[in-house]
């Protein structure tokens, strides 16, 4: 039955995530203000946060909203509060989500509990995975891994990562692999921590491998076979996005959340208020202004339950994870830049969060594709078009 | 709790008519604008399946089933993907019917319902926006006074749907109070004194909906005719649910921009390529992809609110200046898309973009 | 020295296009009512309003706002009374203008009376003008014309016609001429008439061209050769856009200008009065939806004027062409979009004229080159790249 | 006469400023930004260049040339497209200079105007934005209230440009008018009793340029620093002066990220061509070019009507809204057509993003 309502469990569990989310926030800005020098094992209450298993437990499946929408609107939760407590959280790596997509059930007994980054971008290759330059070598029972990955979230805090590297340049994008090295492993490098825009909490890594060797086993999925249909293979490794695409854009619209329910409350301390159903012949510029971007808001957020609603029900969501990528990422500038103008000055001062919030969530349309490649991903299925048709 | 899966039900009922939109709406669409006139016929043809009738409680000769604006709206989305000027006359008795449903006593349920549970297709109408500049539901010109036990109703109304043949207008005026709490509905009998109705209106979309303006001079209504009796209407229910039908034409509409644009970009070739290989047309078309997924959650959402009878208007705002906005900027793409052609009315597009236009500002053109 | 202002002999040629433009006005419904059944020389006034030559008497070179501003104020002056006065005026038509650009000192003075359409589009070959199939052969001392042309503005009611057509295919666009056909040519036949969105006065024609001679003459600028270079020829052709694309920008602007002008009036008789230097917080949204509509007129405008401007100067004005065309194209969707959106219901009626400025305004983001076509020649400006590298 | 043709003076100013913002701006702006502060070397060589002092009439010890908007316009749009902080910083003379020249009284000159001829840089400071939300410079909330011969301020004034060294501020206060007609403003020393001054603020953008917020508890300036006297200022030209002047700065900032993208685009590759040969990227720069354009001849249209001392209410917010939109949105998009690149404070493309979007909510940072 097509409903939007939560049941008293999904209440609860999201009152929870709020509550954590606002003990996150009151650390956001020194996060924010000490990139380089903060111990990434700062906020300590989050260890006694209830663990998000133990706040499904009691769920009824077909009674409380699944599991995949729940999992957006935590993630959304979460950095409504502050993007460093999402990344507080080990399970919610971008490699986690992987390794839960592809790895073997081994393969994720022996990580799950670790918190696994991604890492996919090569300097010069941008947002184009088939480019892949960095090589995977079998020599014996290992692995032996040379290259250079950049712009690794959460790259230095990890336990471990999952890396892209080509066992076979001649096969294009069939011959790239995703392998797991673990911190501390002879030949992986931590070269360089960036100065960002934003999410300074969430340390970004350049990573050297040099003829890093690794155990045969930890080639995800332990597949070795390059499949001859140049995209089959590409392809598993692109199904680990279905979630991972909307829980990004999800991340971004839980800042954007931030900074509309931030710019309601100041506008109502300054007076105005918030109301709904007037025509714009009847309203303020400001108030007009704000629910465009709260439609904006509540718009995307749909798209990415929507996704989430289809990985939950065992249908093929890529389509929907890029739409609601592609709104989310779009939306999270337009709204926060939106609520700056709307507050004026106060916008722009580290006095209050909502100038964070507008740097953080900038983040959001590039990583894990860009608006651009999204647009692409959709294009193309709207026109059956494959990749060279559409480029 | 949140889901999107549409019952089985809802889902026959899309499939069916999304098939009959394809085959019997479409075709006849481009004429209909042509001549500003729909046939009868094809109005009777869509109230066979009973769109308006099923939610009619059974005691007054309906099909008795649940009144769903979900269902209505899944409803309203594949017939305005056909043409939603079609669409908003085979399903004008429903702003008769739904509204005096939602918010009439049981006596004016039981005296106006059974006409719209016979065999054919009768007008229904509303009666809602007014011509002057910058119109604004929530500040109505037309007033409802006071006079005894009765009211008299002084004002213009314009696009009034089938003003040219409907047996009575629900005539939506404003009392003393502001906002919400100032909407007032009357059902207002063609041949009232001091109701003038024009001739049929001349307007740039919907041409094939017959509108008339309506001048009320102190028309006197009898408290009996004041909708939802002594307590009056739900103001907010009244133009919530009218939105959002706007909301899910509109999804409607700007579904079928998309459908036409994308083998036509396919096929057509400039600079040795199909257009549809170039970005810039390319991610036209995906954002209307987007767009169009983006408006329909936001209608549903709105729809299931008002389904369940919970307030809607924060909702049914998003929905309805969000679907207004997108709408004309995906049928305004859609023309760009094929170029020259897009201006010519030989191709729907055209007429698609002077619809969405008109729906972005026109309230009371559907129910839901 | 930069200035903005108008001289006194300025204004009083634009008051009386002003004058002109509220006769035309009257006819306007008639015109767009009428499409087919109305012939061509309706509009009798038009034959009083003085000459556009006449008007320019007296102007001092360096005192009064060059002749190429004015004519694109004087172009947006008379659309803004309806677009169909603009056509009234013979040597308007596009044509003419290709004439002026291209055409020996002879053929100026053979053909300049009269009005001549211009005949690129073919069927299928959409805004590519490199693929044109038409074909002029040589024979004796007639061109022998073949092929098809769609989309000819004022196509019925032109004297004649400049149509492009290649004499030699092998050669791509440079092999492409311009000629001059008159009416009632053997072989040259009116096909269709286009029923359209708007511009209803306007008449749209289909051309079919069967083994038609014309003398050698009237070839356009009387240049036989076909450039080595391949692009030089074709150049030659696209110079006569440079004022064209500006002057189409302007008549888009000058029908969004009767939309404003009309907006600003309704909105007055509502009692909603545009006031300007208030902030978003102190503005109702329908004021402040209004200044930006017409912040965004102000802005086209200036850049048709700009373009203008260089080429008065003398100067190369490709790139601002194209800018002005692009930006004016998509700002008159949006301001008679937006004009409507304020008005509300009596924006949508044909009781009143803005209705009517919606449709008729929406051809200028597509003839002369779409808004699409426009940014790729920028962006080719911009980037040093050739047609190959950026399509 | 409608001309875009600069002076060849302008001309002049405008390349000698583009080649020293290229040369001397450019450079050291990332570390400023990245400290919080900016050298007094940096401000001290701009300030050699004499852009405040030679339109100060030689009566007071400068130039003596005319007071030209559209030439600071053309001045402030290549500083800005140097750096658009250091460019507020080495101006900010003119905020105290520009205003007191335009609306001081003889006496007020005379006292104030020297101090601006010397050789060094010498801060100058303007008090207009507040700490509320929403804020509205027709609608301030510190009152100028009289008080005998002479005025009390009280209020709260933030980003207040070298709060922490200008001798004295220019503050601007309402009235008991409304609009325009309720601006006033006052010189205020630095230790005026009731003047608090705090100690530099944290912004997000602008972050070299000191700013300080001024508590004002009842401070009682005497009627000879009323700033025009008894007539007062006028308050349309300078609020137009000031929002003119963020126009044409944001133009030099948007032109910068233009110029930065081009080469940037055409050197990266992504599947196998080089990122600008897509339409998507190309597309976007092409519109940046198309807006730098539009902004700039707004601005300048609105200078010249404040070089003419015409009311250029109209214009200058025309030129307000148009360029605080679309500055944020080029920057914006610039930081998209870098991708990963552009989240990274090894390129400037995330600073003009933060500088853009201060500047498009912060007002009284430039005089014109």
């Amino acid at each position: 039955m097509i409903d939007f309502e939560l049941t008293k469990k999904d209440q609860e569990i999201l009152d929870e995530i709020r509550r954590q989310a606002l003990v996150a926030r009151e650390h956001a800005r020194y996060y924010d203000e000490n990139e380089h020098e903060f111990p990434p094992d700062k906020l300590p209450e989050a260890d006694d946060f209830p663990h998000a298993h133990g706040l499904f437990a009691g769920r009824e499946e077909g009674k409380d909203t699944s599991v995949g929408i729940m999992s957006m609107l935590l993630a959304a939760g979460e950095t409504w509060g502050d993007y460093s407590v999402r990344m507080r959280r080990g399970s919610g790596g971008l490699g986690n989500a992987a390794l839960r997509a592809a790895g073997t059930p081994e393969q994720q007994a022996k990580w799950g509990d670790m918190t696994l980054a991604m890492a996919i971008t090569e300097p010069g290759c941008g947002s184009d995975p088939s480019k892949v330059q960095m090589t995977a070598v079998l020599d014996g029972d290992e692995w032996v891994l040379n290259g250079e990955k950049i712009f690794v979230t959460t790259g230095c805090r990890a336990g471990g990562v999952i890396v892209w590297a080509t066992i076979d340049k001649s096969a294009g994008r069939a011959g790239i692999k995703s392998f797991l090295v673990e911190k501390e492993t002879p030949g992986f490098i931590v070269a360089h921590k960036e100065k960002k825009l934003g999410i300074r909490a969430d340390d970004t890594a350049a990573y050297v491998f040099q003829d890093c060797r690794i155990p045969r086993e930890n080639l995800l999925g332990l597949n070795e076979e390059i499949p001859k249909a140049s995209s089959g293979g590409f392809r598993g490794v692109m199904k680990t996005f279905n979630m991972t695409r909307p829980g990004v854009a999800a991340i971004g619209l839980g800042i954007s959340q931030a900074a509309l329910d931030f710019t309601r409350d100041q506008l109502a301390e300054a007076g105005i208020e918030i109301e709904y159903g007037a025509s714009l012949q009847g309203q303020s510029a400001v108030v007009d202004k704000f629910c465009r971007l709260e439609a904006l808001q509540e718009a995307s957020m749909l798209t990415v339950m929507r996704a989430a609603w289809l990985a939950g029900e065992g249908k093929i969501n890529n389509d929907e994870a890029s739409i609601c990528k592609a709104k989310g990422g779009s939306a999270v500038r337009e709204i926060t830049q939106g609520c700056i103008d709307i507050l004026g000055p106060m916008g722009v001062s580290r006095e209050h969060l909502l100038e964070k919030w507008f740097r953080d969530v900038r983040i959001t349309d590039i990583y894990e594709g860009t608006g651009q490649i999204q647009r692409m991903i959709i294009a193309r299925s709207l026109f059956d078009y494959t990749r060279a048709e559409l480029n | 709790m949140i889901s999107f899966g549409p019952t089985e039900e809802q889902e026959l009922v899309r499939d069916t008519l999304r098939e009959f939109a394809n085959e019997e709406i479409r075709k006849p669409a481009r004429e209909c604008d042509e001549a500003s006139e729909i046939p009868t016929a094809f109005l009777d043809k869509v109230w066979e399946m009973g769109l308006t009738t099923t939610q009619i409680p059974a005691e007054y000769g309906g099909g008795g089933e649940a009144r769903s604006p979900i269902m209505n709206a899944i409803a309203l989305e594949e017939l305005a993907y056909g043409d939603v000027t079609l669409a908003a006359a085979a399903l004008a008795p429903s702003l008769s019917a739904m509204t005096i449903l939602d918010h009439g006593t049981d006596e004016q349920k039981k005296t106006y319902l059974p006409a719209y549970c016979g065999d054919k297709w009768v007008a229904g109408s509303l009666a809602l926006v007014e011509p002057s500049p910058a119109f604004d539901a929530l500040n109505l010109r037309t007033l409802a006074e006071p006079k005894g036990d009765n009211f008299t109703l002084t004002g213009t109304k314009t696009f009034v749907p089938f003003g040219d043949r409907a047996d009575h207008f629900i005539v939506v005026a404003r009392n003393a109070q502001d906002g919400f709490a100032g909407l007032e509905a009357f059902i207002v009998p063609r041949d009232a004194k001091g109701l003038r109705i024009s001739e049929n209106e001349k307007n740039m979309g919907l041409r094939g909906l017959a509108t008339s303006r309506l001048e009320l001079e102190k028309v006197e209504v009898s408290a009996a005719n004041r909708l939802g009796g002594e307590k009056g209407i739900d103001g907010r229910r009244l133009i919530n649910s009218s939105r959002v039908a706007t909301g899910a034409a509109l999804v409607g509409l700007s579904r079928a921009v998309l459908e036409y644009v994308v083998p036509y970009a396919k096929e057509r070739e400039a600079f040795d390529q199909a257009i549809a290989q170039k970005q810039a047309i390319a991610f036209m078309c995906a954002d209307m992809k987007i767009e169009v997924e983006s408006m329909r959650w936001l209608v549903w959402k709105a729809a299931s609110q008002l389904e369940q009878s919970l307030d809607a208007t924060r909702s049914a705002h998003h929905a309805h200046i969000y679907t207004t906005d997108h709408a004309v900027t995906i049928a305004d793409n859609g023309i760009q898309v094929l170029g020259g052609h897009g201006f010519i009315r030989e191709h729907p597009v055209e007429m698609w973009y002077r619809n969405a236009q008109s729906l972005a500002v026109l309230e009371g053109t559907f129910a839901l």
